[in-house]
């Protein structure tokens, strides 16, 4: 017996050894630099190597995520904390600290926009829509009201309003930016939370027909542009904002007639 | 005499209700100018016209308005003679509005001809720059430049002019009261093709539902022995430039590459007369002939019209819209475009306007897909549509790429064929879109 | 504008092209299969008694409801009226055994529909053939009851209730292929006749309901198989035209392999498709543990069909070959 | 015939993941792309062949001889881990390519109780050295091929409405149990 | 390098004290799992034997068989394990055989992989009740559908006639091969 | 990360929030193959729960002398010790049971549960919570396999712990005790869990959408909140 015990120490002391130096050996020979990211992203990981995303285990799948293939919600493991604290890494990614959140930039909900005289047909998602003569809004830049970011939204902090329109719930959004994405409209886009002057339109026709397909376009009258200092530029027939130069203070919110700029969480402006 | 048995043809296809009837009898019948015609400056595949006129400018017919502006562009010349009201963004036959001239027409009709020249006599060189200014794009929908086919690269070898007579879309009647009414300007400007790409043989593709055309074609033809005329199959879309070349030649022009490839140029008939015209009249391309027809018109007819004349103008001309129309679609039933806006001009390639009914339109509930294959035996390419189209409507890019989303040439064969009613075609152009942006961001990359 | 020419009573639509659809719908196709089954469910009852229709029923009827049920649960618009719920009740009567209990019909009927189907998506998006899965559903469960055959009513042989593949598997006993034709065997409701099989399935190939490839590819498929086999050793295995008329083959043939859903979307796949289920027919046959392999081997055939159609995809038009 | 019956038997009639439910973890996980569905078959075909040699040496000729059974399951698993560690080591050196087709799946495969279970089997079946390697390449090809159909289905499945609390790990069990019911059609064939 | 060493010497160490604690704890258990199966296959010797009380080894056989005692202890029997394939897998059968071969005592079930409910039913009662006095001239066989009429014959398990099948071929092979020992004088 | 947590929700959060089977979708194969009734689940619920708690409570305690490199290779021999503990306890005390189970007793070593659960629990965690998280995951896993086997053997073969609790007139479902019926069993189990889940997390999204929403008309968002 005392041999037996002998024996069984060498054996597993033997393998143990063995094993250490051949990954001692492959740590010095073959170590790669990586991305800051996914070393992060591989932390909040269960690592549980599972394979339940699909991804070689949970290094894999950290590279992909950073690589944008795979959504940060596609650890099962991990749940949706997990998500959250991934998003939020990938989030921080655009160097800011502080959170983004999308802002939708059409107001041409269906009581607004003024509607075609023919009525589409067809699949009711908003990249389709798109393509055939641009859905049933006369205004070819505005939200298309079909809810492709919505639906795109991992995290159910979109909902399609009753106008038609879609509208963000910030605190439960995580910024991961998806629902930019996924309009094809390009009417959606990141901005820091605490940003709150915004053109809340993106039609770029000239006054005339602007004023034709929606009550609250931009028209491109450029009174705000002339007294705010190069806080906006008018391109296009359409103001848009540099926000390093920006004064909040000196934009004349009232006279803009449709009332496609506005300062949010400031005055209440309502359109008729 | 004629054979319409063996009939040349392609794999796949469909063959959807024709009612050709409606108008196949009716010669073609000139339109009084409209009191406003509103010039698009993009009539044609490429960039948009550079306008050389201004408010208030006073016009000819046949005048240029406006100038080429690069390579793949055509210049544009007025239908009418008038002045110039403004120069606007307005509505459009394909669906999304561009920048338009727009002139109020007078009584004069004062017509400015271009030099005539010697049919006989002209060189390549001449009927191409002939081509060139007079404006003139292909009539099969796509409006390419036409110039721009009569120049093969030097290092392509052509063999085979076809013209493609085949009109395959359903309703369509244009090019078949071509045939019949200007039989010999169709071999004249076929001449002048095949001696401005300088190529010995020339080919009509004709389907076989056209017997008069065939005969009194190939009676036109016997003095030209290196004229043949190819009778096809009647089948949707024997008409489309890839499908013609497989009838005719029996070869297959690889994705991505274009007739030239294959040593075979395709025009279409109204092409070639416009060529003749602008040779031989020195007219260039200022009016447009089409077919007004389906169910939901009260009177059918074979129109030429001056380009830019307002689609409601038509319309009323031709006695109204009815009741139960359901929908107004310019060009082909199977590759037309819905209109929305009724003030949209006829432009240089439309060939047709087709009021439909339910009747005609025959939609059905949309039910998901049951992978009966029917789309797949009826793809001309060999495309598998019903996977494409799920694959673009779920965003996976990638995978549709490498089914061959791009070589889709959106003939619409698969969504009429499909009994679940999928919009297979929709969901494949918004694929198509996406994967050629990603593979332009690529290359840039 | 000024567009007297466009009613404006109400608004004309706003479609993608093409402008003008088929007058195929999917209702149509799935009626044409109903209608193409009368002939098996009369062989069912005519050999089997009146008795059957009731196993039928029961299972058309839990189909349907199970079907309506999960529409319902789910909050999506009822397919009842596609008749596909409908297809699958009947062939799934029509593959059980006679007289088999109606408690448990009912249960196979909510599995070929909820697991078999639904819980895959609904109509179109099911890996596997829904009457089979229950099918085999009930093979597992009740393995006793299943393969309890009850003799037909014009049976010479008043002894053994055994199918001709259960004869011959544990037997060593060959039917002659009359009857077996006709029907007059034991066997499941409507797998017996092959008289009335053909005659439902060459009106489905006929009206253009189903494509004649992978009918064609099975049969041709057994044949090579069976008779390899029966070229070794004619004593030991059966001959093809028995492995071809008994059991469920034919049955299988024409309206289980046929399935749209589950079978191969290419030409090309169709064929190795149909090829491969005889084949495991055959192995399953005469290697395996049970008589009859029929129906495993479409459902394994069914679970390859993907990767069936990944890899025989057309050559696009225009590559080179 | 015998070694014929050993490999049939693993491979489709007592497959590995179907019927004997080992590999359940990657056979859910790597199954959502025919492409890495075959990379990692391959994978652990290689490895299971592997290890089926070394494991065998291992039992039959230090174990066994030394009465060291009892040492069966730590140094099984220490041996399979540093295998693994050493083939990757060695594809990463050999060929980039390689590593990048079969590599990357090589972490998950130390934690793969299939690889363990056909080492546990094979001690207990008292297998020789041919019908093991035989064994471990049965076991591969069946789960490869578990994998492989599986990968298809599941690609296909990708574009399907499968009800949302089913999508998922959900839907591919019972697509699985399907699976193994379509393949009871082989039992008894032995 | 101090990461190495520090790697090494960790791994050593754990796998050391890891192989003292199993050997320890081997030490404690292998006679307790050595008794565990010498008394079940005791168990099953005696089952087949309910006479015997006493059996031993019978050596360089080829197979597993024992002569089983009585209480005086005269030869009542043997008990012989034969193993082969059921339906899905190995079935291993202990059966107890009288002095001349010619009967069956009773028999056992001792592993079996058969389908659950249908060939697991080999385990139950009224199908090994089957096999007690048995005759085994010339051979164990089997009928399905009816009821047997030889003093040979027994019948299948509806629903599972290849496990039952399986169990048949099984004991005869095994009683072949004590024929065979018996003739050459070893048993 | 979080450790603000109290030791009980260490525990509490394995029988459901985090449940192995349900939710981390870990430790399938035993899941699967060994609930063909509720003893089995029981015994294999308890060797496993024991070989995880021995090991985070031993890997916890050494986590500071482990270098990182190594990690795994030492998380693994010390699971295989236990497991080996485990394994000849059961053989030597529990004969029955042991066979019952097969090669499943060994096969601990590579459930991912153990081996997850070290390396995202206890190589971070102090010796008691991991104790606590080992426990709770352990139970956690236990009752999926109880839940399991019950149903299994319920339907497959109409007794419950060998009880006959269904009426003789019951059919059993042979199917639940077959491979099939296992994957069928878990793979409904795991979709009606979920399926209870989003009901839950639906009704909070509408509180939380009642809770945050704007009035739509006036669009008024007071971004500052965040």
């Amino acid at each position: 017996m005392e041999l037996t015990i002998i024996i069984a120490i060498a054996t597993m002391g033997g393998l143990g050894f063995l094993f250490a130096g051949g990954l001692a050996f492959a740590d010095k020979k073959l170590r790669v630099e990586e991305n800051p990211l996914i070393g992060k992203v591989n932390e909040v990981l269960p690592n549980a190597n599972c394979g339940g995303c699909g991804y070689a285990g949970c290094y894999d799948f950290a590279v992909n995520v950073v690589d944008g293939k795979a959504l940060p919600t596609g650890c099962p493991v991990g749940g949706e904390e997990t998500a959250r604290n991934i998003a939020e890494i990938l989030g921080v990614e655009t160097g800011t600290t502080i959170k983004m959140v999308p802002k939708i930039l059409c107001r041409g909900g269906n009581s607004e926009a003024v509607k075609k005289m023919t009525e589409y047909y067809g699949p009711i998602s908003c990249k389709a829509m798109a393509l055939v003569s641009g859905g049933d809004k006369l205004c070819f830049y505005g939200c298309l009201g079909g809810g492709d970011c919505v639906d795109a939204c991992p995290f159910g902090a979109m909902i399609m309003n009753e106008n038609g329109l879609p509208e963000v719930m910030e605190e439960i959004c995580t910024g991961c930016g998806i629902c930019v994405k996924a309009c094809p409209r390009n009417i959606i886009e990141m901005h820091p939370v605490d940003r709150n002057v915004f053109v809340f339109c993106k039609n770029q026709d000239d006054p005339k027909r602007s004023k034709e397909v929606c009550s609250v376009a931009c028209i491109g009258c450029g009174i705000c542009a002339r007294k705010s200092d190069g806080g906006i530029e008018m391109v296009n027939n359409l103001g848009i904002i540099n926000y390093d130069k920006l004064d909040a203070s000196k934009i004349p919110f009232e006279k803009c007639s449709t009332g496609a700029i506005q300062e949010i969480g400031g005055r209440d402006i309502t359109v008729n | 005499m004629i054979s319409l048995s063996h009939s040349k043809t392609f794999k796949g296809g469909v063959h959807p209700y024709e009612r050709k009837v409606l108008t196949e009898n009716m010669p073609f019948e000139f339109m009084p100018n409209p009191k406003q015609i509103i010039i698009p400056l993009t009539q044609h595949l490429g960039k948009a016209a550079k306008p050389i006129v201004k408010k208030g400018t006073e016009v000819k017919a046949g005048e240029l308005i406006a100038e080429q502006d690069g390579f793949i562009s055509s210049p544009v010349h007025s239908p009418v003679s008038g002045k110039v009201s403004k120069i606007t963004v307005g509505a459009n036959v394909i669906g999304f509005p561009k920048d338009a001239i727009v002139i109020e027409s007078n009584e004069t009709n004062e017509i400015v001809f271009m030099p005539l020249l010697d049919p006989e006599k002209v060189t390549p060189d001449e009927i191409r720059e002939r081509v060139k200014i007079a404006g003139i794009v292909g009539q099969g929908g796509a409006a390419f430049p036409t110039y721009i086919k009569l120049s093969p690269p030097p290092d392509k070898k052509i063999d085979v002019i076809i013209l493609n007579g085949c009109e395959c879309e359903p309703y369509l009647t244009r090019d078949y009261r071509y045939m019949i009414e200007r039989t010999n300007d169709l071999i004249a400007g076929l001449r002048l093709i095949m001696k401005a790409v300088g190529v010995e043989k020339g080919a009509i593709g004709i389907e076989d539902n056209k017997p008069d055309a065939i005969i009194k074609l190939t009676e036109a033809v016997k003095d030209y022995p290196n004229i043949s005329i190819e009778v096809l199959e009647t089948k949707y879309p024997q008409g489309a430039e890839k499908m013609l070349i497989k009838a005719v030649t029996g070869k297959e022009v690889p994705p991505g590459k274009l007739p030239f490839d294959v040593g075979a140029v395709i025009q279409n008939i109204g092409t070639a007369i416009a060529i003749n015209d602008a040779v031989a009249k020195g007219e260039p391309q200022f009016t447009a002939a089409l077919t007004v027809s389906g169910l939901g018109i009260n009177q059918p007819k074979n129109l030429i019209v001056p380009i830019g004349t307002p689609l409601s103008d038509i319309l009323d001309f031709c006695g109204g819209v009815k009741e139960n129309a359901v929908k107004v679609v310019v060009g082909g039933p199977m590759m037309g475009v819905a209109q929305y806006d009724f003030s949209a001009p006829v432009m240089k390639a439309t060939s047709g306007i087709l009021v439909l009914t339910d009747e005609e339109v025959n939609e059905h509930e949309e039910s998901t897909c049951l992978r009966c294959g029917k789309c797949i035996d009826a793809c001309p390419l060999n495309l598998i549509p019903t996977k494409l189209a799920r694959l673009s409507s779920l965003e996976k890019f990638e995978d549709a790429e490498q089914l061959g989303i791009t070589v889709c040439m959106e003939c619409g064969t698969c969504t009429y064929t499909c009994p679940a009613n999928i919009p297979l075609v929709q969901w494949i152009r918004f694929g198509k879109q996406r994967v050629m942006a990603l593979q332009k961001e690529r290359q840039s990359a | 504008m000024e567009t007297k020419s466009v009613n404006p009573s109400y608004k004309l639509e706003l479609t993608s092209s093409p402008h003008v659809h088929s007058r195929w719908s999917t209702k149509q196709a799935m009626w044409f299969v109903v209608i193409a089954l009368i002939p098996a469910l009369v062989s069912a009852v005519v050999f089997f008694g009146p008795y059957q229709l009731l196993i039928v029923l029961t299972s058309v009827v839990f189909c349907v409801g199970t079907e309506f049920l999960i529409k319902k649960i789910r909050k999506r618009k009822t397919t009842v009226g596609d008749g596909s719920a409908v297809i699958t009740g009947l062939l799934l009567g029509l593959i059980l055994p006679p007289n088999f209990s109606l408690s448990s019909t009912a249960i196979g009927a909510v599995f070929s529909i909820a697991i078999g189907k639904e819980v895959f998506g609904g109509l179109g998006y099911n890996i596997f053939n829904p009457a089979l899965v229950g099918r085999a559903f009930l093979q597992a469960a009740f393995p006793v009851a299943i393969t309890t055959w009850t003799n037909p009513n014009f049976s010479v042989d008043t002894v053994t209730s055994a199918t001709p593949l259960a004869a011959y598997k544990f037997d060593k006993i060959f039917t002659s292929i009359q009857p077996m034709f006709l029907g007059n065997i034991g066997g499941s409701l409507g797998e017996t006749s092959a008289l009335a099989i053909l005659i439902g399935g060459i009106f489905l190939i006929a009206v253009g309901v189903v494509n004649y490839r992978v009918p064609l590819a099975m049969i041709v498929g057994i044949l090579i198989f069976a008779g390899v086999f029966w070229m070794i050793d004619p004593v030991k295995y059966p001959n093809p035209a028995f492995q071809l008329l008994a059991g469920g083959f034919l049955f299988g043939t024409f309206f289980m392999a046929t399935d749209w859903v589950t079978s191969p979307l290419t030409s090309k796949g169709m064929w190795i498709f149909g090829l491969g289920i005889a084949f495991l027919v055959v192995v399953i046959r005469i290697f395996g543990g049970l008589p009859e392999g029929v129906m495993y081997a479409i459902l394994i055939m069914n679970s390859v069909v993907p990767i069936i159609n990944r890899y025989t995809y057309p050559r696009i038009f225009g590559e080179a070959k | 015939m015998d070694l014929f019956i050993i490999f049939i038997s693993a491979a489709i009639v007592n497959n590995f993941v179907l019927s004997l439910f080992l590999g359940i973890c990657p056979f859910l996980g790597v199954s959502n792309k025919t492409s890495s569905a075959l990379s990692m078959g391959m994978a652990v075909t290689f490895v299971m062949v592997l290890t089926a040699i070394v494991s065998w040496i291992l039992y039959f000729l230090i174990l066994i001889p030394f009465k060291l059974e009892f040492l069966q399951i730590p140094s099984f698993i220490l041996v399979i881990a540093s295998l693994v560690q050493f083939v990757e080591m060695v594809i990463k050196k050999v060929s980039q390519p390689l590593y990048r087709a079969l590599g990357i799946f090589l972490p998950l495969i130390t934690t793969n109780c299939a690889i363990l279970g056909l080492a546990l089997l094979l001690s207990m079946r008292e297998y020789s050295l041919i019908q093991s390697i035989i064994f471990g390449l049965g076991a591969g090809a069946g789960f490869t091929l578990a994998l492989f159909i599986m990968a298809g289905i599941r690609e296909e499945l990708e574009l399907t409405d499968v009800p949302k609390p089913f999508r998922g790990v959900p839907i591919s069990l019972i697509t699985a149990g399907l699976l193994a019911l379509a393949f009871m059609g082989f039992a008894g064939m032995i | 390098m101090k990461i190495v060493i520090h790697m090494i010497t960790t791994l050593t160490l754990i796998g050391v004290i890891v192989g003292g604690l199993l050997s320890e704890i081997n030490d404690w258990a292998s006679p307790l799992i050595a008794a565990n199966q010498k008394a079940e296959t005791e168990k099953a010797i005696f089952l087949v034997q309910p006479e015997g009380k006493s059996y031993e080894t019978i050596p360089k056989t080829g197979i597993e068989i024992y002569r089983v005692y009585g209480a005086d202890k005269n030869l009542v029997g043997y008990s012989m394990v034969s193993v082969g394939n059921g339906f899905q897998g190995k079935v291993k059968i202990m059966t107890g055989l009288s002095k001349d071969l010619s009967e069956i005592n009773i028999i056992e079930i001792l592993e079996q992989v058969e389908t659950p409910g249908l060939g697991t039913k080999i385990t139950e009662e009224p199908f090994k009740d089957q096999f007690k006095g048995l005759q085994t001239t010339p051979q164990v066989n089997w009928v399905k559908g009816k009821v047997p009429e030889q003093p040979n014959e027994i019948q299948t398990i509806t629903g599972a006639t290849i496990s039952s099948k399986s169990v048949v071929t099984i004991i005869n092979s095994g009683l072949a091969q004590a024929r065979n020992l018996k003739e050459r004088g070893v048993l | 990360m979080k450790k603000n947590k109290s030791l009980g929700y260490e525990y509490i959060k394995g029988l459901w929030e985090i449940n192995p089977v349900f939710k981390q979708v870990l430790g399938m194969c035993p899941a699967l193959a060994v609930t063909v009734s509720v003893m089995n689940g029981l015994a294999m619920g308890l060797a496993t729960t024991f070989v995880l708690v021995f090991s985070s409570l031993l890997i916890s305690s050494i986590r500071k002398f482990i270098p990182n490199q190594v990690r795994i290779a030492a998380f693994i021999v010390v699971i295989a010790t236990f497991v080996t503990i485990a394994d000849l306890v059961m053989k030597a005390k529990f004969p029955e049971l042991s066979k019952a189970l097969g090669p499943f007793v060994p096969l601990i070593v590579v459930n991912c549960l153990i081996l997850g659960r070290q390396e995202a629990f206890s190589s971070k965690n102090n010796p008691l919570r991991s104790l606590m998280d080992a426990l709770g995951n352990g139970t956690g896993f236990l009752i999926a396999l109880v839940v399991m086997g019950g149903i299994r053997e319920m339907i497959g073969s109409r007794t419950l712990l060998d009880y006959p609790i269904l009426p003789a007139g019951f059919e059993p479902w042979l199917i639940m005790i077959l491979p099939a019926g296992a994957f069928l069993t878990l793979g409904l189990l795991m979709g009606l869990a979920n399926f209870y889940v989003d009901k839950k997390k639906r009704n909070q999204q509408q509180e939380l959408i009642a809770k945050y929403r704007k009035p739509s008309t006036t669009l008024e968002i007071k971004g500052e909140e965040a």
